[in-house]
């Protein structure tokens, strides 16, 4: 029972800490139709950013978060002033092409900045227990935080007129643009939304292991395989994704397969993790192409 | 703030160098160049960097005592990108652009072997610093490793687990060469000595948690757990275990490049079979010089680097440049060496044979040397 | 000096095999693959499988080129249903499935000790090699590209509803397409791993895909000529870096990582000032009915 | 005095131009219809009024001022209401959150204008929580004007209200225009294939060809045979 207990709390902790990156990529695809694989590199920008001002500007670090999430909203919206949006006509393919180049570029910037070594924000927390199952203090802000963005992006997407008009410039762009929507203005708002739940996913993500450069690589499958699961176009779908691969890893690796079938101990090695990761996103591409197909030619 | 000025003076510092060195040689000859290959980007560069410092180190050093033969020793640096393509190119370029004689190798195995590939035909030396798989052992003759194999350490660390009563222990290893590698050796040894593996992990370096990777310990509840691995993930996964209850202790193969997660936890549950050398009076020099300049204390790469500069750089003082000269003078003048970690003698595949194995305790928040 | 521009132009010829493999989907069919490095990898491991189990040196060409456009077929199977990101996506997938799966899988190609091959000792007779297989790969591309299912297939790719209107199913020359380009892939990667000596998992991980997009993209992705040029600017901006380290005696971990972003600088400057690349295509004018 | 005017007004999409030199005008109060056959451009010339297409030359003027190079959303700011003939809603949004949509730019309470579209559309306030792709073609035409008419709009453009409707709900959707005249006299331009039922609407005829007007008439003195010439070899007489 306890196993159980504990899988389900990796379950929603992993889970979290992809969904709320996750989410943004989603949203970016639902309004202008292309998968960006520089994504990602706002996480790996936030949590930087919240480690500068924590380590070197002495913010706490709840403050640093918030502060690294807005800042890199900013950053966002400037990424694409510079470069997407001066691309909106070209193919989806070539705006992913450019996309991984902007993600090189950041990349790049961050490791020559910073160095490539990791660095880890001073925090320790300590051990809770459930029912025999384990987890810590700094997982339950990870989900905490990581339920509240959600709660808050939901509002405002769904309770707000911008957010309203977000989802009409995904839904129908030209209809939108002749309701008196301001696209740009929108798309930028878009940006900042993407980048800011990114930083604070990336913050989280290195609140529980470490800021990396190229931390973006270990992220970017799973993120993208939560995505795909969920649907490319559904910001939630996505966070409900997430969880999904989540469950999906957590339960493969912890399973006793061998007990279960001959008596001999046997599980699936745990390094098959990116491998059930990647392996979901394409089973669920070759599965369910209809409704994919369908949803992005309407 | 604070780290835009670190980078400047980084910078500061490199011209400065730079600006120094053909100054010193303008009288004489041209310098002696020797390259070094290392990710310096890439996947976890912080070990990788560090290597370059102890080369960086032994070269000063040399260069401050008059150089070889007079002239001074110019590092080339390449960076492998942790890509054996990338890898292949630096080489290539440091062997036939910048005609170096030797060059010393850091990169796990992917890069490493093929660029002993590369070196063996054309005849040049490489002093490897990290790479641990035993095919490197295949290269003798023009291939010297200044770290010991995966097998030695792996070795000691099953017997020193055994020799503390463990029964029972479970592998938790990054699923690369060097982990793959050391955990078999280990396991070998631990059953050889009547223990039981319960379980053998290889997680995926760089993940954000190994709690599911190490859910299973908890049901298995193993007398030991057997490790190896380098910094950043040995902190996840120290961290895992703390989370999820399982108190077994740690025995480990090279502890001093483990990350440690939680002082109070930790202490006096890891221990594990080092390089010796690292605490001798050679190595506290050494540490004090490398904290003075760096300001951070070095790893062990730090060492391996420096020793194979140290004994290049003397086998060339000793045989003058070129090649052959240099492949015949290495072993001599190792013999006389005291190295940073400890005495170096290499077997026909170019590979340490005894090095000294030192134990190593995590207590009060550093790691201290134990007796055997 | 010589070995190093022979080493330069053996690794320009065997990265534009793949890059006019590349050319053939996309530019010609407009096929968004983004698992260049799978056909290349499953050549490579060919040759790995053989050296490790005992096979001679043709048979492991043989597996490596006849399994590369096997998995291609599987891989471009969907894309008739899904749409270009989506198969894209795929394709992404795909070839890191096959890279872990090389990892994880030891049995195969050594894990991830990776396996030695025979290496081509010497090393003129490697670049030679490597060129003819580009002449080659080269020549088929450009018949191909002239022929009347080349010009059929721009037609594709600018329309595919008025190409079905014109009573051909895009799929069946899509895969046609892609089992050819991926048997030049597969051929490059065999090559790969006996000029390396040495097959890895490292050896074949998304960047690489990137790094070979970057010079299609950068060379215009319509033209071999402008794929051949974008691979050597790519790799010879690469090289030059290695360069400018050693004269500007900046750090060289900062100059290395400078030289990652002027890869991803130049991929987007490509995109914003000159979208048809390098050498653009040429304007033709097509008569649908001159099929 | 002109609600919206069309000068050589050269348009397309992309490469491709649609529209070579069209001009027109929407006096105040008046229903000006565009006929002509599939393919003349008509939809083009709504969609490069509100501004959706890639202008090339001309002029566009409207409640006084040069519009030419403002973006579709201040157009529509400026009070130009677009229904378009397909992916006339926004499939995604319940019907409620596209009619908060059609309000989009306004201040003030949507209330009362709520219940005149209620009124005008009984079965959009049943519907009201409904995600408007679920919705029959009929139903969607009738939320896309009811969402338009929140934009309280100056001058109603018509992108053929009749196409893929059954006879009923074209009824329907006709006498809604009606009572929408009659209660506002807003000017419209509507696009119709459906000749008689644009006649029964319009003041003012013009019938485009390849691009271009060819004929600009009163309703009243258009006569069908000039009609079906200009439908059936798009000559100009």
């Amino acid at each position: 029972m306890c196993r159980v207990i504990q899988i389900l709390f990796n379950t929603l902790i992993y889970g979290s800490e992809i969904a709320i990156i996750a989410v943004g990529v989603a949203l970016s695809y639902s309004i202008l139709r292309f998968a960006n694989f520089a994504h990602v590199q706002f996480a790996v920008v936030g949590a930087y950013t919240a480690f500068s001002l924590h380590q070197y500007a002495g913010a706490p670090i709840a403050l640093a978060a918030v502060l690294a999430a807005l800042l890199t909203g900013l950053f966002a919206v400037l990424v694409d002033w510079l470069v997407f949006a001066r691309l909106r006509n070209i193919t989806p393919e070539g705006k992913m092409i450019v996309s991984w180049g902007v993600a090189l570029f950041i990349r790049s910037i961050v490791a020559a900045m910073f160095g490539g070594s990791a660095r880890v924000f001073d925090v320790s927390s300590d051990t809770l227990s459930i029912g025999g199952a384990f987890f810590t203090l700094q997982d339950v802000i990870v989900v905490a935080a990581t339920a509240l963005a959600m709660l808050a992006l939901h509002a405002l997407l769904y309770r707000t007129l911008a957010g309203t008009a977000l989802r009409a410039l995904a839904s129908n762009r030209d209809l939108a643009e002749t309701r008196g929507i301001p696209a740009a203005r929108m798309i930028g708002l878009m940006w900042f939304i993407c980048g800011t739940t990114a930083a604070l996913g990336g913050t989280l993500f290195a609140l529980q292991t470490r800021l990396q450069p190229n931390m973006d690589l270990v992220m970017l499958l799973p993120v993208f395989s939560a995505v795909t699961i969920g649907g490319l176009d559904r910001v939630f779908g996505a966070a409900l994704g997430a969880v999904v691969l989540s469950l999906a890893q957590n339960l493969l690796i912890s399973v006793d397969f061998g007990t279960l079938f001959s008596g001999e101990s046997w599980s699936v090695p745990t390094q098959f993790r990116d491998f059930i990761a990647v392996g979901a996103m394409v089973l669920i591409l070759l599965l369910r192409p209809r409704r994919i197909a369908a949803r992005a030619a309407g | 703030m604070k780290l835009g000025f670190s980078v400047l003076a980084a910078v500061c510092a490199m011209v400065a160098f730079s600006a120094l060195s053909p100054g010193a040689v303008r009288a004489d000859e041209p310098p002696v160049s020797v390259g070094v290959i290392a990710n310096l980007t890439g996947s976890d560069p912080k070990s990788s960097v560090d290597m370059v410092h102890g080369v960086e180190m032994a070269a000063d050093a040399l260069n401050a005592a008059g150089g070889v033969k007079g002239r001074k020793i110019a590092l080339i640096v390449e960076d492998s990108e942790y890509r054996p393509q990338a890898g292949i190119e630096a080489a290539t370029k440091l062997f036939d652009v910048n005609k170096v004689d030797a060059a010393i190798v850091f990169g796990g195995s992917s890069v490493s072997i093929p660029i002993a590939e590369l070196a063996a035909p054309k005849g040049k030396i490489l002093m490897n610093t990290s790479a641990s798989s035993a095919k490197l052992g295949n290269y003798g003759g023009t291939l010297f490793s200044t770290l010991p194999l995966d097998d030695i350490v792996g070795q000691q660390v099953g017997f020193y687990a055994a020799s503390k009563g463990a029964k029972t222990a479970a592998f938790i290893v990054p699923n690369n060469t060097f982990g793959t590698g050391l955990m078999e050796s280990a396991a070998k040894a631990f059953e050889e000595k009547g223990g039981k593996v319960l379980r053998k992990i290889a997680y995926t370096e760089g993940q954000p948690d190994y709690r599911a990777d190490l859910q299973a310990l908890v049901a298995l509840k193993p007398d030991a757990i057997i490790s190896a691995g380098y910094g950043d993930d040995t902190r996840t996964a120290f961290k895992a275990a703390r989370e999820l209850g399982i108190d077994a202790p740690w025995y480990v193969g090279y502890p001093s490049i483990f990350s440690v997660e939680n002082d109070a936890w930790m202490n006096g549950k890891l221990s594990g079979v080092d390089n010796g050398g690292l605490d001798s009076p050679m190595g506290q020099k050494l540490k004090a010089a490398a904290v003075a300049k760096y300001s951070a204390e070095p790893r062990p790469h730090f060492y391996y680097g420096y020793d194979a500069m140290m004994l290049l750089g003397l086998a060339m003082q000793k045989a003058g440049t070129g090649v052959a000269a240099i492949k015949a003078a290495l072993p001599d003048v190792a013999k006389s060496y005291d190295g940073a970690t400890g005495k170096i003698e290499w077997d026909a595949r170019g590979q340490r044979i005894n090095p000294p194995m030192d134990k190593f305790m995590f207590k009060d928040g550093k790691l201290q040397a134990i007796a055997n | 000096m010589t070995d190093f521009i022979i080493f330069s132009v053996t690794t320009i010829a065997i990265w534009s095999v793949l890059g006019i493999s590349l050319h053939l989907q996309f530019g010609l069919t407009g096929l968004v693959n983004f698992g260049q490095v799978l056909p290349f990898a499953v050549g490579a491991y060919g040759a790995g499988f053989a050296a490790v189990h005992g096979l001679p040196i043709w048979a492991g060409a043989l597996i490596g080129c006849g399994l590369a456009p096997l998995i291609g077929v599987l891989v471009i199977l969907p894309a008739g249903r899904l749409t270009q990101d989506y198969w894209a996506l795929v394709t992404l997938g795909a070839g890191e499935i096959f890279r872990l799966a090389m990892l994880n899988i030891s049995g195969i190609a050594g894990g991830v000790e990776g396996a030695s091959v025979v290496r081509l000792g010497d090393r003129t007779l490697a670049m030679v090699l490597a060129l003819v297989l580009l002449t080659g790969t080269a020549l088929f591309a450009f018949r191909m590209d002239r022929s009347p299912l080349g010009r059929l297939l721009r037609v594709l790719r600018e329309d595919e509803t008025l190409a079905a209107t014109l009573g051909r199913n895009p799929l069946r020359f899509q895969l046609v397409v892609t089992a050819v380009s991926w048997v030049m892939a597969g051929l490059a990667g065999v090559l790969y791993a006996h000029v390396t000596g040495y097959v890895s998992p490292s050896s074949f991980m998304v960047i690489e895909t990137f790094v070979i997009w970057t010079a299609v993209v950068l060379g215009g992705p319509n033209t071999i000529a402008g794929v051949v040029l974008g691979t050597a600017v790519v790799q010879l901006t690469g090289v030059s870096t290695r360069f400018i380290a050693q004269w500007s005696h900046l750090p060289s971990e900062l100059v290395a990582n400078l030289r990652l972003a002027a890869f991803g600088a130049v991929l987007v400057l490509v995109f914003l000032f000159r979208p048809q690349g390098v050498i653009p295509e040429p304007k033709r004018r097509y008569n649908a009915d001159s099929r | 005095m002109t609600a919206l005017a069309l000068s050589g007004v050269v348009a397309g999409y992309g490469a491709i131009t649609v529209l070579n030199g069209v001009s027109l005008q929407v006096g105040d109060g008046e229903v000006l219809a565009v006929l002509g056959a599939n393919g003349s451009g008509k939809s083009t010339v709504l969609k490069t009024a509100i501004g959706l297409t890639r202008m090339t030359a001309g002029r566009i003027d409207f409640a006084g001022q040069d519009i030419s190079t403002l973006p579709a959303h201040r157009r529509a700011a400026l009070g130009m209401g677009y229904v378009p003939q397909t992916r006339n809603v926004f499939g995604e949004l319940s019907v409620a959150d596209n009619l908060r949509m059609g309000g989009y730019l306004r201040r003030d309470a949507l209330g009362p204008d709520l219940d005149r579209v209620f009124t005008l559309f009984p079965r959009l306030r049943e519907r009201k929580r409904e995600l408007a792709g679920n919705l029959s073609g009929g139903e969607r035409r009738m939320l896309a004007i009811g969402q338009t008419l929140l934009l309280r709009p100056k001058l109603l453009l018509l992108d053929e209200p009749s196409s893929d409707l059954s006879p009923v709900m074209v009824g329907l959707v006709f006498d809604a225009i009606r009572r929408i005249r009659a209660e506002t006299g807003i000017p419209v331009l509507l696009v119709e294939q459906n000749v008689t039922m644009a006649l029964s609407l319009a003041d003012r005829v013009c019938v485009l060809v390849r691009g271009r007007e060819a004929l600009d008439v009163a309703a009243s003195a258009l006569e069908m045979a000039d009609l079906q010439a200009l439908f059936m070899d798009g000559g100009v007489r």
